[in-house]
């Protein structure tokens, strides 16, 4: 029952989530929604870490995951007040309206 | 087929389904929620690799803070009605998702490939999952990035403070 | 006092200063020199902190056994750390000294600056230190956030928020990527301590796919943070819109803290004593091979572009982005001597790029104004000594001789040409031909040029200090280079 | 004696610091000139006693003075240290004598200019850096003066910033300055990349290592590739800073700064650098046979191009600086066929007339209140006797007149450059023996003699001051009998063994490269030698006389010989028939391919268009480069991730 599910399931399905994520990134304009694909991102590079942690009997990479959700609050915070600060400046959140340091 | 299998695929399903209407949802709300199931699901399949104490932090700390933040901040944004929210598609969007194609397929071709060493789960996973294990790796192995982690969270307070803050005093 | 805790001192301090100052902003918060005096008190102790670890002699610190140690070998002690830690000290002390003057222009509250100061050396300091992929992460993220906050600290103003937000979703988009590669490394070989992973990768024991896969997400996400081709297209907008103080300090002492980062994790993936390793294996040559074409590409791209800039902070910018490149070629060469040659080289372009960032900041009026080629027409008929230092300062970015430049990118390209890259070296040679081209262009401006009918303003005040350490350092290093040499010859 | 060496630079350096820091409050122009003059005269001093001291005792291998460690990683360390041998002592005096008269001439010309004490400081710092070039004992601190001595010429050209000049694609003296340093940048890429290559191959840096290596493994490195780059490399360093094709462009641009600038640096000294860097390593260069038929090929249509090109320039200067660069052509054969003492030789000689030359130039100038244009000149002979007679020696000298300093040298250059190299060689070099001579005595005419076609009301032309002439008269006497110290053997008809003093003095620095190319150290005379010194004084005199003749009372007539030639009087002028001749059929299409192809094609459009061209391709490059930085996120993002994939697609597929 316990090897029922192999690793590769985990890691095939986190790389999937992983890649959504990016798609995110690369095709939303509206700058909160690109926020939560990177919180995607960082959510399959959890399970990840989980898939690789219980099957090599090794509690480290538990511990990553533990780091990596605080540095997820913490950017959450810094991100989320940037994109405040972003539309009492502009009034707007769209990031491809956001461009005039160029070239 | 298991039933621990039946399940894995169920959670699987519906964590790529969320994932997809979070990216894709017109309406940043409907995203946000999309996202709080999102983490549901990968609690579930934490649970499924005998992780308990990420997964109950994965709700706690996912669902239960920073989402509710989101959220926070979408309604204090008030973005107006949703026509304004379309988004056209231009040649970046069509670029973008071609080379997220040509990544998926990488990905996939190398875990197809190459299968993992590790083929099942040791006897020890079931006790490595617990807050007992996690709580005594985190104060013996890793205090000092336990300690480093307080400066982080310690940075952000000051900054977002800083940053989300109306006036200069 | 025991041996791990005078090692350590600099990070407690550190540690004990970042508390201090969120305690001195929020109760006093209204005296506008307290933090200012705090931070550079601060900053000093921990410097001489570090250099009196820095006399402890490596062989003690190689005695220690990492299970006694409260650390249980997640830190490094000593060597290019404590060096490293004195560097990071030295840029945040030029930094603060300019700001205090550039801030009281510009009409900005302070106080939360020296924090967030505070909190991005601690966090380079971590990454320096760092023996493990995790602390190594914390430390990236602990500068990384306190970065996008400084990035943006003119809140109000739509150039430094537009600069966070460019720098907060692409360094958390490459952020993703790091995590994902030490994920993988970490399942491929068990380990995220970085002398198990070297021990595992020498003994052939890892899984080969994971692990080529690991090290070339983990190889993108520390190129972001070195800002090289193609990652680095977020450097040019986020350092021409930050704050220009904020901008010297995250050009120099970030570059820096993400070149140890790189010299850390290259050391422990990269095999460089064919002896120990059967053969040295695939991912090595391609990785190697990938940072060699990048660094190329790099120095060609930031110096080409920086040509036809007429703003000086952007071209500052591009050219930040073309060292980056220069820089990479001591990973390149994947040999102590690389690394000693990066080392320098870092403490070189740290004084002279903060020295140039200076000069601008303090010409520089309500952030944007006077910060064009035009208005450094003739400026040497009415500040002769800004426009003799950033002359100096020219030269040196410009690999002249006799100056600190000059004898970074010498030890580089040699120890690039000892490892067998001569066609790198070439391109390194061209591209700093090319880049010439526009440092002595502001040169002409400066001295060639008939002055402008408006007059610059300059008050210097604190930033003069800086500006006079910054020179004499950027001439002795030329002068008497081995005053640092022999101090890095033992790191590796 | 030879300890003292590390004070020759050490003077000037003081001087630089001392007016950089000073010179401001100094208000008093005879102050800070005694200072600049002072500084370097000392260095000449001292030059001159290790001299004495090497004459009495000549050193076999070189003494090297260490004054600190400069850099040590690992297991190479490279020291400031100076190398006292017959080769940089007398490169040493060269520089130290000539640049101390002409420090004194500055102060008579530079014044009464707004920045006085500046110009002496730059001049000071040239002098620490061209000395450092030339006193090293390694390949490092030459490149530390390489760059340096740029960088001074860079300031010098740049001078006088804000005043017009007429270059090619110029027009603003600071400009000149920029582009002599972009070119010259060419050419340091090759000096760098060679430096590099050489220290992977021998593992040093010290020329007396890498010349001990290479003598000692000949037949290991005997053209062999790695050779042959590290050499060609070198010398495109050299032809950058000895401003030789492809790199020659920016001399006559760079003579818009002051006089004596072009004097000092740009004939004297700085642009003999690359002589001094092939004759220093010599050993080197005599392995690769490839490099020297190049440097000599090179050398040659340097000459002929350059000179061709002087015929028909009328700006004063740039008669002389097209001549500089033909010139450099002469010494770059002799270093080619391997005649290295004969390259040094012309150095010297050259360092003497020349530098005269640019002097007389200067005083001219400054007695003309300005005007360089030798058409609105003549006739000066009478208000400048002083500055005409020296003028008058130099241009003897320069023409190979016998007696005088150039015939020596420069018949020794002709006379291997067919004995080592090749007839063709010599055809080539003796044709521009002649354009020499010509262009240099159509100069004469022009500004000294006939009438004067200034007007005489506004302006009045008046001999320089003392601290002018003087210099002047220096020079020149050491142009007429500085020859001397290179007599060829065949002229002491077999009387005397040691005619030639100069190969004796350098004797010991190109044993081993003689070893090499098998020219061996013994003498015979040749008849053929006799006669070809016989041709190449005829050769000159034949110039004197068509150019005497040609420009015989002022521009009006030469040209209406032309005019009456064309219009069928060509009877009348019968005594000049086998001149008309000769100028029709060989010096008219020489002057119009000159003036339509060499100048204004190949000079201003070819060369020129290469260095610009390659300018404006990288400046057109970066515009387009720029549009990738399209300023939004997450463009970058999609090009980032373009990275990733080819990454990947290298590491694991």
């Amino acid at each position: 029952m316990i090897n029922a599910i192999p690793l590769e399931y985990y890691l095939g399905l986190a790389s999937i989530i992983f890649l959504i994520g990016t798609v995110g990134v690369l095709v939303r304009r509206n700058a909160i929604i690109v926020f939560m694909s990177i919180e995607l991102m960082l959510n399959s590079v959890n399970l990840t870490f989980v898939g690789f942690s219980t099957y090599l009997g090794d509690t480290a990479g538990q511990v990553f995951v533990f780091f990596v959700m605080a540095v997820a609050a913490a950017e959450a915070a810094i991100g989320l007040a940037i994109v405040l600060a972003l539309f009492r400046n502009k009034q707007t959140i769209y990031v491809d309206e956001v461009n005039v340091l160029k070239w | 087929m298991s039933l621990t299998l039946l399940l894995f695929l169920i959670l699987g399903v519906l964590s790529i389904a969320s994932a997809i209407v979070t990216i894709s949802s017109r309406n940043p709300v409907v995203s946000a929620m999309a996202l709080v199931l999102h983490f549901f699901m990968l609690s579930g399949l934490y649970l499924t690799l005998q992780a308990q104490f990420v997964a109950v932090m994965q709700i706690l700390v996912y669902a239960g803070a920073i989402m509710v933040l989101v959220v926070f901040v979408i309604m204090l944004l008030n973005l107006g009605d949703e026509k304004k929210l379309s988004e056209k598609w231009n040649i970046r969007r069509i670029v973008a998702i071609l080379f997220a194609f040509v990544l998926a397929i990488q990905f996939i071709s190398i875990y197809i490939t190459n299968l993992p060493d590790a083929a099942f789960i040791p006897e020890s996973a079931a006790f490595n999952g617990t807050v007992q294990a996690i709580g005594t790796d985190l104060f013996t192995n890793y205090l000092v990035q336990f300690e480093a982690i307080a400066v982080l969270l310690l940075a952000a307070i000051v900054g977002a403070l800083l940053l989300a803050k109306r006036k200069i005093t | 006092m025991p041996l791990e805790l005078q090692l350590s001192l600099p990070l407690i301090l550190i540690l004990i200063l970042s508390i201090k100052i969120v305690m001195v902003d929020a109760k006093f918060g209204n005296n506008k020199t307290l933090g200012f005096v705090t931070a550079l008190a601060g900053f000093i102790v921990v410097f001489i902190s570090a250099a009196f670890t820095l006399t402890i002699s490596p062989e003690a610190i190689a005695s220690l056994n990492a299970e006694e140690l409260y650390s249980k070998g997640t830190i490094t002690y000593g060597g290019f750390a404590a060096y490293f830690d004195m560097l990071f000290c030295v840029a945040a002390i030029l930094t603060i000294l300019a700001a205090l003057p550039y801030f009281q222009k510009e009409n900005s509250e302070h106080n939360a600056f020296y924090s967030m100061m505070v909190f991005a050396v601690a966090g380079m300091m971590l990454i320096a230190h760092s023996a493990n992929l995790l602390s190594l992460f914390i430390g990236i993220e602990i500068m990384s956030i306190s970065f996008y906050v400084l990035a943006g600290y003119f809140r109000t103003k739509e150039k430094s928020i537009e600069a966070a937000l460019k720098y907060f979703l692409l360094g958390a988009f490459a952020t993703g990527f790091l995590l994902y590669g030490i994920a993988l490394i970490y399942g491929a070989t068990g380990s995220l301590s970085l002398p198990e992973i070297l021990t595992k990768i020498a003994a052939d024991d890892f899984s080969n796919t994971y692990l080529t896969l690991g090290i070339a997400l983990m190889l993108i996400g520390l190129c972001f943070k070195v800002a090289a081709f193609p990652f680095h297209q977020w450097a040019p907008d986020v350092y021409t819109g930050a704050p220009t103080v904020v901008t010297a300090f995250m050009s120099t002492a970030g570059k820096a803290a993400a070149l140890i980062a790189f010299i850390i994790v290259a050391r422990a993936l990269f095999v460089i004593d064919i002896g120990q390793a059967a053969e040295i294996p695939d991912f090595q040559t391609n990785a190697i091979m990938i940072i060699a074409i990048i660094s190329a590409a790099t120095m060609l791209i930031g110096n080409i572009t920086a040509l036809v800039q007429k703003n000086i902070k952007r071209m500052l910018a591009y050219s930040s982005v073309a060292h980056a490149g220069y820089l990479l070629m001591g990973i390149v060469a994947n040999s102590p001597q690389g690394w000693e040659g990066i080392i320098f080289y870092a403490t070189a372009y740290l004084f002279m790029q903060i020295g140039a960032f200076i000069v601008l900041s303090v010409l520089e009026r309500k952030t944007d104004k006077n910060l064009d080629l035009d208005d450094y027409s003739g400026i040497s008929k009415s500040h002769p000594f800004l426009a003799a230092i950033m002359a100096i300062f020219m030269f040196s970015l410009a690999g002249i001789p006799p100056f600190a430049g000059f004898f970074g990118k010498f030890l580089l390209f040699t120890a690039a040409i000892d490892a067998g890259f001569t066609w790198l070296t070439i391109i390194a040679v061209i591209s700093s031909m090319i880049s010439v081209y526009f440092y002595i262009g502001l040169i002409v401006y400066m001295y060639f040029r008939k002055s402008n009918t408006y007059p610059l303003e300059a008050d210097m005040g604190s930033a003069k200090v800086t500006l006079i350490i910054s020179t004499a350092c950027v001439v002795i290093l030329g002068i008497f280079p081995s005053l640092i040499i022999n101090l890095i010859n033992n790191f590796f | 004696m030879h300890e003292l060496i590390k004070f020759v630079p050490a003077f000037p350096l003081l001087g630089f610091l001392v007016l950089s820091f000073f010179g401001r409050n100094i208000k008093k122009e005879a102050i800070i000139g005694t200072i600049g003059s002072a500084a370097v005269g000392a260095s000449f001093i001292i030059s001159f006693l290790i001299f004495l001291s090497f004459a009495a005792n000549p050193p076999d291998s070189p003494h090297i003075v260490s004054l600190f460690t400069w850099i040590s990683a690992g297991d190479f360390s490279i020291n400031i240290s100076y190398q006292a041998d017959q080769l940089s002592i007398l490169f040493s005096m060269i520089i130290t004598g000539v640049g101390f008269l002409i420090h004194v001439y500055s102060i008579g010309y530079m014044h009464g200019d707004r920045s006085f004490y500046r110009f002496f400081a730059y001049l000071n710092l040239f002098i620490f850096m061209m000395l450092n070039l030339v006193l090293a004992s390694n390949f490092l601190l030459t490149f530390l003066g390489w760059e340096g001595v740029g960088l001074c010429s860079y300031l010098l050209i740049g001078f006088w910033y804000d005043k017009k000049f007429p270059g090619v694609r110029i027009t603003w003296t600071g400009d000149a300055g920029n582009k002599a340093f972009i070119v010259n940048r060419i050419g340091d890429f090759g000096f760098l990349i060679g430096m590099f290559l050489i220290f992977t191959t021998f593992n040093s840096l010290e020329y007396t290592d890498i010349a001990g290596i290479a003598a000692a493994n000949t037949s290991a490195f005997e053209n062999t590739t790695i050779i042959t780059i590290i050499t060609l490399l070198l010398f495109l360093g050299c032809t950058g800073k000895s401003a030789q094709i492809p790199l020659a462009v920016w001399l006559p641009d760079a003579m818009a700064g002051p006089t004596p600038v072009s004097a000092l640096i740009h004939a004297a000294t700085m642009v003999t650098a690359g002589i001094f860097l092939i004759a220093r390593n010599a050993s080197l260069f005599a392995l690769s046979s490839t490099t020297m038929s190049v440097i000599a090929v090179i050398g040659a249509s340097t000459a002929i191009i350059a000179a061709t090109i002087a015929i028909v320039q009328n700006d004063i200067k740039k008669v002389l600086a097209y001549s500089t660069v033909s010139q450099l052509g002469f010494m770059f054969v002799a270093l080619g066929v391997g005649a290295f003492t004969a390259g040094i030789f012309h150095v010297m000689t050259h360092a003497f007339f020349k530098g005269l030359l640019f002097l007389g130039a200067g005083s001219v100038i400054h007695g003309m209140h300005e005007e360089q244009d030798i058409k609105n000149m003549g006739g000066l002979k009478k208000y400048m006797p002083v500055t005409y007679k020296t003028f008058l020696v130099a241009m003897l000298a320069i023409s190979g007149i016998p007696l005088f300093s150039g015939f020596f040298s420069k018949d020794e250059i002709l006379w291997y450059a067919f004995s080592n190299g090749s007839f063709l060689l010599w055809i080539v070099l003796a044709v521009a023996a002649f354009f020499t001579a010509f262009y240099m005595f159509r100069l004469l005419k022009l500004t000294f003699h006939g009438e004067e076609r200034f007007n005489t009301k506004r302006i009045h032309p008046h001999e320089s001051p003392k601290t002018m002439t003087v210099p002047l008269i220096v020079l020149a006497v050491l142009s007429a009998f500085g020859g001397f110290l290179g007599i060829p053997y065949v002229l002491g008809f077999g009387l005397f063994e040691h005619t030639n003093l100069m190969e004796l003095w350098l004797e010991p620095i190109f044993m081993d490269a003689n070893i090499i190319l098998n020219h061996t150290a013994g003498h015979d005379i040749h008849l053929s030698e006799y006669v070809m010194m016989l041709i190449s004084v005829a050769i000159a005199l034949l110039a004197i006389k068509a150019a005497n003749s040609m420009y015989s009372d002022n521009l009006e007539k030469s040209k209406k010989i032309i005019r009456k030639f064309k219009s069928g009087y060509s009877l009348l002028w019968n005594r000049y028939f086998l001149d008309e001749f000769y100028f029709k059929t060989i010096v008219d299409p020489i002057l119009s391919l000159s003036r339509s192809f060499l100048w204004q094609f190949f000079d201003m459009k070819i060369i020129d268009g290469i260095v610009n061209g390659s300018a404006q391709l990288t400046g057109s490059l970066a515009k387009y480069l720029r549009r990738i930085q399209s300023g939004v996120a997450q463009n970058y993002a999609v090009i980032m991730v373009a990275g990733i994939i080819l990454i990947i697609s290298w590491m694991v597929f």
